[in-house]
């Protein structure tokens, strides 16, 4: 039983559809990246879970409720905006203990609160503060704190670090994990950065042009992408991606020229075309000769632990991890190899997976 | 005397940092420059001329004469009560160039387009319409006979009210009107920034549980605060001159001297008559005591702002 | 490329919040109407009472009935209105321009640099405000003769050549202007003159299309330093036309609403024809 | 141009007096002069007139052009001073009488006596109303000649006056029958009974010194050395109006509202000067019953009225200019000058001759009868007295607005309120 749970949710402004009818499911505790390119509709689908827009068609329940039509207030849900969002006329403590405040709870009560989430964020000698006094990382956390307060059933977070120093976002990457275990409540996030959805989410949601592409553990999704666009999407480098046409006896032709014997048992006829795919670092490389395919290298990125070889192969480029041992220079002749169990294919039309 | 030998070594040097050195002024010259002549430079020679007796004739006696042009007006019998109006106007004043606008401005904030730009732009109609036509046309439709108002009023079976001739009531009207045709550009200006408070303050109050009036009262209001500030600023600075051109050509001060506001009064005893001596003390008198007050609000304004910045 | 470099990410409009419930709002409305009214009603009643013949002159009527031309038509003949309005447009049009070219390069100077003397100054230029019109008045008279500009259109412009309220407002919008965009003209080889003309001011527009109005509006309905030199109605501005339906002898009230008109009009129909444009460069103009 | 013949004929005659070199007798050589005018300040018969006169006066001395400068009648002395001192040319210059004194004290008005050849100046006055003549008079030297000018009068509403019961053909000729009259009216009508044009910034004080000095009393004494309007005479008058205002019969709108009040019909009576007859008259029109009378008096004393307005007088330093602005001033104060002020415009004429000659202006007077009131009172005229020295303005705004508190305001004592306020008047006197 989902504890968020969305039907068919549609938007449009102005006639233009901005999401084409969602379906999502979000069980309770869990911890959900909503990830996508900018424009996706990632935004607008948390936005609408908060109450921030309007559901111009479908269902938004949490728990029992359906919230469509409740005040953003009474939906239960705590929001931490890009920007924090912090109003810059209170002190930590009045930011904190403002919804508080608009809920009447007592000055004492209030008083205790605010510091005992002040204390779960490291918040405690900045109460009299005013925002403009604090970095960036404090003042994410009194956002955070802000959200907390509130014991709400449902966490938002609206790109939380994407405003943040690269250090720093790990470091608030890990912190909010463990908050997340801490609190155990059902929590969903939006981002655009796949690195951040990949480790911080329980599950993913990969969103493209306002419908949902897939839902998954980040394992899962990382492993089978349903569609080319996950595929390319999730994963750095990103997955190699080739246009490919089917020959006699389930072979594929790769990029017309370059032809391989990769074992293809859909029934596809000969002569279709697809998408097949293969990840970095499941792409073999060797010195000339051993492998099926030739390619020259074209750059190597040393990332200390391991390199990033592109190697030019015909017309195509392929991008490659190898370990830190293999001397390969630029321009130097290397074969290359794609293990058939690590390919994935897609249909050329509609983007989607086939089953190899 | 040692630039000559100097110059050929360090000449561009020298050049550049004197060039650099002297930039800022030339670029705020003409303005200061302007204001110097037009306004700082009379403005020093009323001070001087506020000690002697003297019509500017070059013929004439020019007489020192302390400050017995000081004494003259400060024993004006009118004087006080002109202060006290001034207090009243600014009192009226207020709720019509600030309370209203903001009203206006936070209720039009959340219309549609279309709606609140067709409010905001009758609003400041009035601020377009020169001052001497406004007085024309309200003392003519405020007239307690054949003015459109008092029609109204007596269709509704009330006695014709003298707005602009009865003691208790002339003040009003010519705040009232003062007031109209300030309404418009005040309601820009909070319009302006209330539209730029951040969105996401709003929200965030929104989900943090706060009603209209919540967000209104906590965030609104203290956000729009510096800009309430400088109008009130405003208001209480040059509010005494705005309303001077409608008791010009309503009221002349009256009556009774109910509408005579320390503005008006120093120009019917100064400048209404040329005598340099009444003249200038007053303009000295004005200025000094507009400029403390100034520096009152001002010191006061650091003092509540502090945060908002 | 500084254009679309200053404004912020395009956000999606949210749903506007509804202003209180129920009832609220339709007295919500019925209040602004009621504003709007209040507003609107005088401009409409000049109009509609220089439309009236002389003997209905004091009807209170809300629709005209007998409409005539009489009042334009004496008004018209009895003052040099035409060659009027044309001088207070030339004028105002010549302020406005000055006072916003002055108030640029002051503004700039201020915002800019640090200098020696630089918040004196400013204090002097804020101080300006608080001088009483009329102390200036005889000694700039004065100047003006010296100059043997009485009676001449130049005389109306020449002290007005930069205000205050230009520099004030200039020099807060400048302030806010992100320095980075001034470090990137620097180093892209760009002097002052050219960062001021082509970085600074095209980004200030809003800012100066909304200061433009009001001090075209301000100079338009400037009354006492054209009444001090007027020496003759071809060489006047309308302010001091519409003064000479309004003596000691009875003021003519339907000339007078005629000639009201007549001067509110262009400004009146500028405003119109740009009300969109002034409201929404207000709005981006940081006037607050 | 009869007139202006002989006075150039008796001018060549007294060449050989004292002040011929000073003043050349012809004009030979084209001049300019300025003439200072409130009239054309405004839009109307006033400014029509006036520019007729000037191009009347140009067509008979092609050699002098007349450069009109048009000023509000408020601004008229500030407006000369400054010139003055900036170095423009002034020459002739319409003086509300009010800054007479200050015009000749301070900003150099000539007297004409020591401009005009004596005999000159006595051919041209001659026909002229001597309480005319004394009106531009300060110690028996003429600073101007009075222009426009104008008397007090009691204008009625005789439709009012029927429809209350009162006969409109006997209107109150004293304080006491206005009293009465204004309670009738008050009591059986919503008219406004008594409306006046005696308070109010622009009204300065003239018509408040004819009130006073009707009862006489005055607001300063004979030599200008002294306030005297909290002197026990002054006192009772402003008593008086005090006990009218408390009634309800007189009522203090500003200058203006009352003004319109009785062009609208809505007032029914008014004591204004004989300038405003001209708007009256087009408020009146098909409307109601215009009438007028005398200023009225206390009890059995004989009214003193005094004349609002202005007069002429001549500020040029160069003889040919003196002499321009003195034929200009001839002209605009002949016969056909005051024909053309007193019907087109409205004022009086200084020449009785204009109102008795058929040949000028007495058929119209007699279509014209409003007009009477103010002719009988031209023989009882008495000048309009300025208040001396530079605070001139000053000390008449103190005291009026000591009146009109004495008169309106909420205190009962108005000795102490007229009796501080000329002590401190007193104190701004040279």
């Amino acid at each position: 039983m989902s504890f968020v749970s969305i039907r068919n949710l549609q938007k449009s402004y102005d006639g233009t559809a901005v999401l084409h009818g969602l379906d999502l499911g979000i069980r309770e505790g869990e911890f959900t990246v909503v990830v996508g390119p900018s424009g996706c509709g990632k935004s607008t689908l948390m936005r609408m879970i908060a109450g921030l827009e309007s559901v111009t068609d479908g269902e938004i329940r949490i728990g029992e409720t359906v919230v469509n039509d409740l005040e953003p207030a009474h939906r239960g849900c705590a929001m931490v905006f890009q920007n924090y969002a912090l109003y810059p006329h209170m002190t930590v403590a009045e930011n904190i203990g403002y919804p508080l405040r608009l809920a009447r709870v007592p000055r004492a009560e209030r008083d205790r609160r605010v510091r005992e989430v002040a204390e779960i964020l490291g918040l405690e000698s900045y109460l009299a503060r005013r925002p403009k006094q604090l970095s960036g990382g404090q003042r994410q956390r009194v956002a955070m704190g802000r959200a907390i307060i509130r014991e709400p059933k449902v966490f938002l977070f609206d790109e939380p670090l994407s405003n943040l120093d690269a250090k720093m976002r790990v470091q608030m990457r890990t912190e909010l994990r463990r908050l997340h275990r801490r609190l155990s409540v059902t929590s969903i996030l939006v981002t655009h950065d796949q690195v951040e959805a990949m480790t911080m989410g329980d599950r993913l949601v990969v969103m493209n042009g306002g419908r949902i592409e897939q839902v998954g553990t980040p394992a899962e999704v990382y492993a089978r992408p349903a569609s080319v666009f996950v595929a390319g999407f999730l994963g750095s480098p990103s997955m190699n991606l080739f246009a490919a046409r089917t020959a006699d006896r389930g072979a594929v032709a790769l990029n017309g020229t370059q032809t391989a014997d990769i074992p293809f048992d859909a029934a596809l006829p000969a002569g279709a075309t697809l998408t097949l795919g293969i990840r970095p670092e499941d792409v073999s490389l060797a010195p000339q000769g051993q492998h099926a395919h030739a390619g020259i290298v074209d750059l190597v990125e040393n990332l200390g632990g391991h390199r990033v070889v592109h190697v030019r192969m015909g017309d195509v480029m392929v991008t490659a991890i190898v370990n830190q041992l293999a001397a390969l220079r630029e321009g130097q002749p290397v074969s290359l190899a794609f293990p058939a169990d690590r390919l994935h294919a897609f249909s050329a039309k509609t983007g989607a997976r086939l089953s190899i | 005397m040692s630039l000559a030998s100097v110059a050929p070594r360090h000449g561009p040097n020298r050049w550049s940092r004197l060039n650099r050195l002297v930039r800022p002024y030339l670029y705020i010259l003409p303005a200061i420059a302007t204001f110097v002549i037009w306004i700082y430079e009379p403005l020093a020679r009323a001070f001087v001329l506020s000690f002697q007796q003297w019509n500017l004739m070059p013929t004439a006696p020019r007489r020192w004469v302390g400050l017995e042009n000081y004494e003259n007006i400060l024993a004006l019998p009118r004087f006080w009560q002109a202060l006290e109006n001034t207090g009243l106007y600014l009192l009226g004043l207020l709720p019509m160039a600030v309370l209203l606008p903001l009203a206006i401005a936070i209720f039009t904030q959340d219309l549609s387009g279309r709606t609140r730009n067709l409010y905001r732009a009758l609003i400041f109609v009035p601020m377009i319409v020169p001052p001497v036509v406004a007085a024309a046309v309200w003392r003519w439709m405020l007239d307690p006979h054949n003015g459109i108002v008092n029609g109204a009023i007596g269709a509704l079976g009330g006695d014709p009210v003298r707005f602009l001739s009865d003691p208790h009531l002339a003040l009003w009207t010519i705040t009232f009107i003062t007031g109209w045709k300030l309404m418009g550009f005040s309601t820009l200006v909070l319009s302006a920034a209330n539209a730029s408070i951040d969105g996401s303050l709003i929200e965030a109050a929104r989900l943090d549980g706060a009603s209209t009036w919540e967000i209104v009262r906590d965030i609104r209001l203290p956000l729009l605060s510096p800009a309430i500030l400088l109008l009130v600023l405003m208001v209480i600075l040059l509010g005494a001159q705005w309303s001077f051109s409608y008791i010009h050509v309503l009221t002349e001060g009256g009556p009774l001297g109910s509408t005579t506001n320390i503005y008006y009064l120093l120009w019917q005893f100064g400048f209404g008559s040329l005598s340099v001596g009444w003249s200038s003390a007053s303009a000295v008198i004005l200025f000094v005591g507009f400029s403390l007050i100034a520096a009152l609000l001002f010191w006061l304004k650091a003092k509540l702002s502090f945060h908002d910045d | 490329m500084t254009d679309t470099a200053l404004q912020a990410p395009a956000r999606p409009v949210a749903f506007r919040l509804r202003f209180g419930t129920g009832w609220q709002r339709p007295l919500g409305h019925g209040l602004m109407i009621l504003l709007s009214l209040l507003s609107v009603f005088p401009i409409y009643w000049m109009i509609l009472t220089s439309l009236r013949p002389e003997n209905e002159i004091l009807s209170t009527r809300i629709w005209p009935d007998a409409a005539t031309l009489d009042n334009y038509a004496y008004a018209l003949s009895a003052i040099p209105m035409l060659r009027m309005l044309v001088n207070t447009f030339v004028v105002s049009a010549v302020v406005t321009a000055i006072q916003i070219l002055t108030g640029i390069l002051a503004g700039y100077g201020f915002s800019r640099w640090r200098f020696r003397g630089a918040s004196l100054l400013m204090g002097a230029v804020a101080l300006t405000w608080l001088v009483p019109l009329q102390v200036v008045m005889i000694p700039n008279y004065l100047l003006v003769a010296r100059l043997g500009m009485i009676d001449t259109l130049g005389a109306l412009i020449l002290p007005h050549t930069a205000s205050a309220f230009a520099i004030l407002l200039l020099v807060q919008a400048m302030r806010s202007f992100p320095s980075e965009v001034y470090e990137a003209a620097r180093m892209d080889g760009a002097n002052h003159a050219h960062i001021l003309w082509h970085i600074v001011v095209p980004n200030l527009r809003g800012t100066i299309a909304s200061l433009a109005i009001l001090v075209f509006i301000s100079t338009w309905n400037e009354y006492f330093w054209p009444l001090l030199l007027t020496r003759s109605a071809q060489n006047s501005v309308v302010q001091i036309g519409l003064q000479m339906f309004i003596t000691a002898e009875g003021t003519q009230w339907g000339p007078l609403m005629a000639a009201s008109t007549l001067a509110s009009l262009p400004i009146l129909a500028i405003y119109l024809v740009l009300q969109r444009q002034v409201i929404a460069s207000f709005m981006k103009s940081g006037l607050r | 141009m009869k007139p202006i013949v002989v006075s150039a004929a008796l001018a060549g005659l007294t060449l050989g007096a004292a002040q011929a070199q000073t003043m050349p007798a012809e004009i030979t050589e084209p001049v300019t002069i300025t003439w200072y005018n409130y009239n054309l300040a405004s839009a109307g018969n006033g400014a029509d007139a006036t520019r007729h006169l000037i191009d009347l006066f140009e067509a008979a001395h092609p050699n002098i052009h007349v450069e009109g400068v048009p000023v509000p009648p408020q601004n008229i002395t500030t407006r000369v001073q400054a010139d003055l001192v900036a170095g423009q040319q002034v020459d002739l210059v319409q003086v509300t009488f009010n800054a007479l004194g200050f015009a000749a004290e301070a900003l150099g008005a000539h007297a004409l006596e020591d401009i005009v050849p004596a005999a000159e100046l006595a051919a041209n006055f001659e026909g002229m109303v001597q309480n005319g003549l004394d009106l531009g008079r300060i110690d028996g030297r003429t600073y101007a000649l009075a222009y426009t000018f104008s008397t007090p009068v009691l204008y009625y509403n005789a439709d009012i006056f029927r429809q209350v019961g009162l006969d409109p053909e006997n209107p109150p000729q004293t304080w006491a029958q206005i009293a009465e009259a204004g309670r009738v009216i008050r009591d059986h009508s919503d008219h406004i009974p008594l409306a006046s044009g005696m308070f109010g910034p622009s009204a300065g004080d003239w018509l408040m010194q004819g009130v006073l000095r009707s009862n006489n009393g005055g607001v300063i004494n004979a030599d200008r050395t002294a306030m005297t309007f909290a002197d026990p005479a002054s006192l009772e008058a402003v008593q008086m109006l005090r006990d009218l205002a408390q009634e309800g019969i007189l009522v203090n709108l500003d200058v203006t509202s009352q003004l319109e009040s009785m062009a609208a019909g809505n007032a029914a009576m008014y004591l204004q000067t004989s300038a405003v007859q001209g708007y009256l008259i087009r408020g009146a029109e098909g409307n109601y019953d215009l009438r007028a009378t005398t200023m009225p008096g206390f009890g059995d004393l004989r009214p003193r009225p005094n004349n609002s307005g202005s007069g002429l007088a001549i500020f040029s330093q160069d003889p040919a200019r003196q002499r321009a602005a003195w034929e200009l001033m001839k002209f605009v104060t002949s016969n056909e000058g005051y024909t053309i002020i007193t019907r087109d415009i409205g004022y009086l004429p200084l020449r009785m001759a204009v109102v008795e000659s058929p040949e000028y202006l007495a058929g119209w007077v007699s279509e014209h009868p409003l007009l009477q009131p103010n002719l009988q009172q031209l023989s009882y005229l008495e000048p309009w007295t300025p208040m001396p020295g530079p605070n001139y303005v000053q000390i008449a705004t103190t005291m009026m607005d000591a009146i009109e508190m004495a008169v309106f305001g909420d205190n009962d004592d108005v000795a102490g309120i007229l009796t501080a306020a000329q002590t401190q008047t007193q104190g701004l006197l040279p």
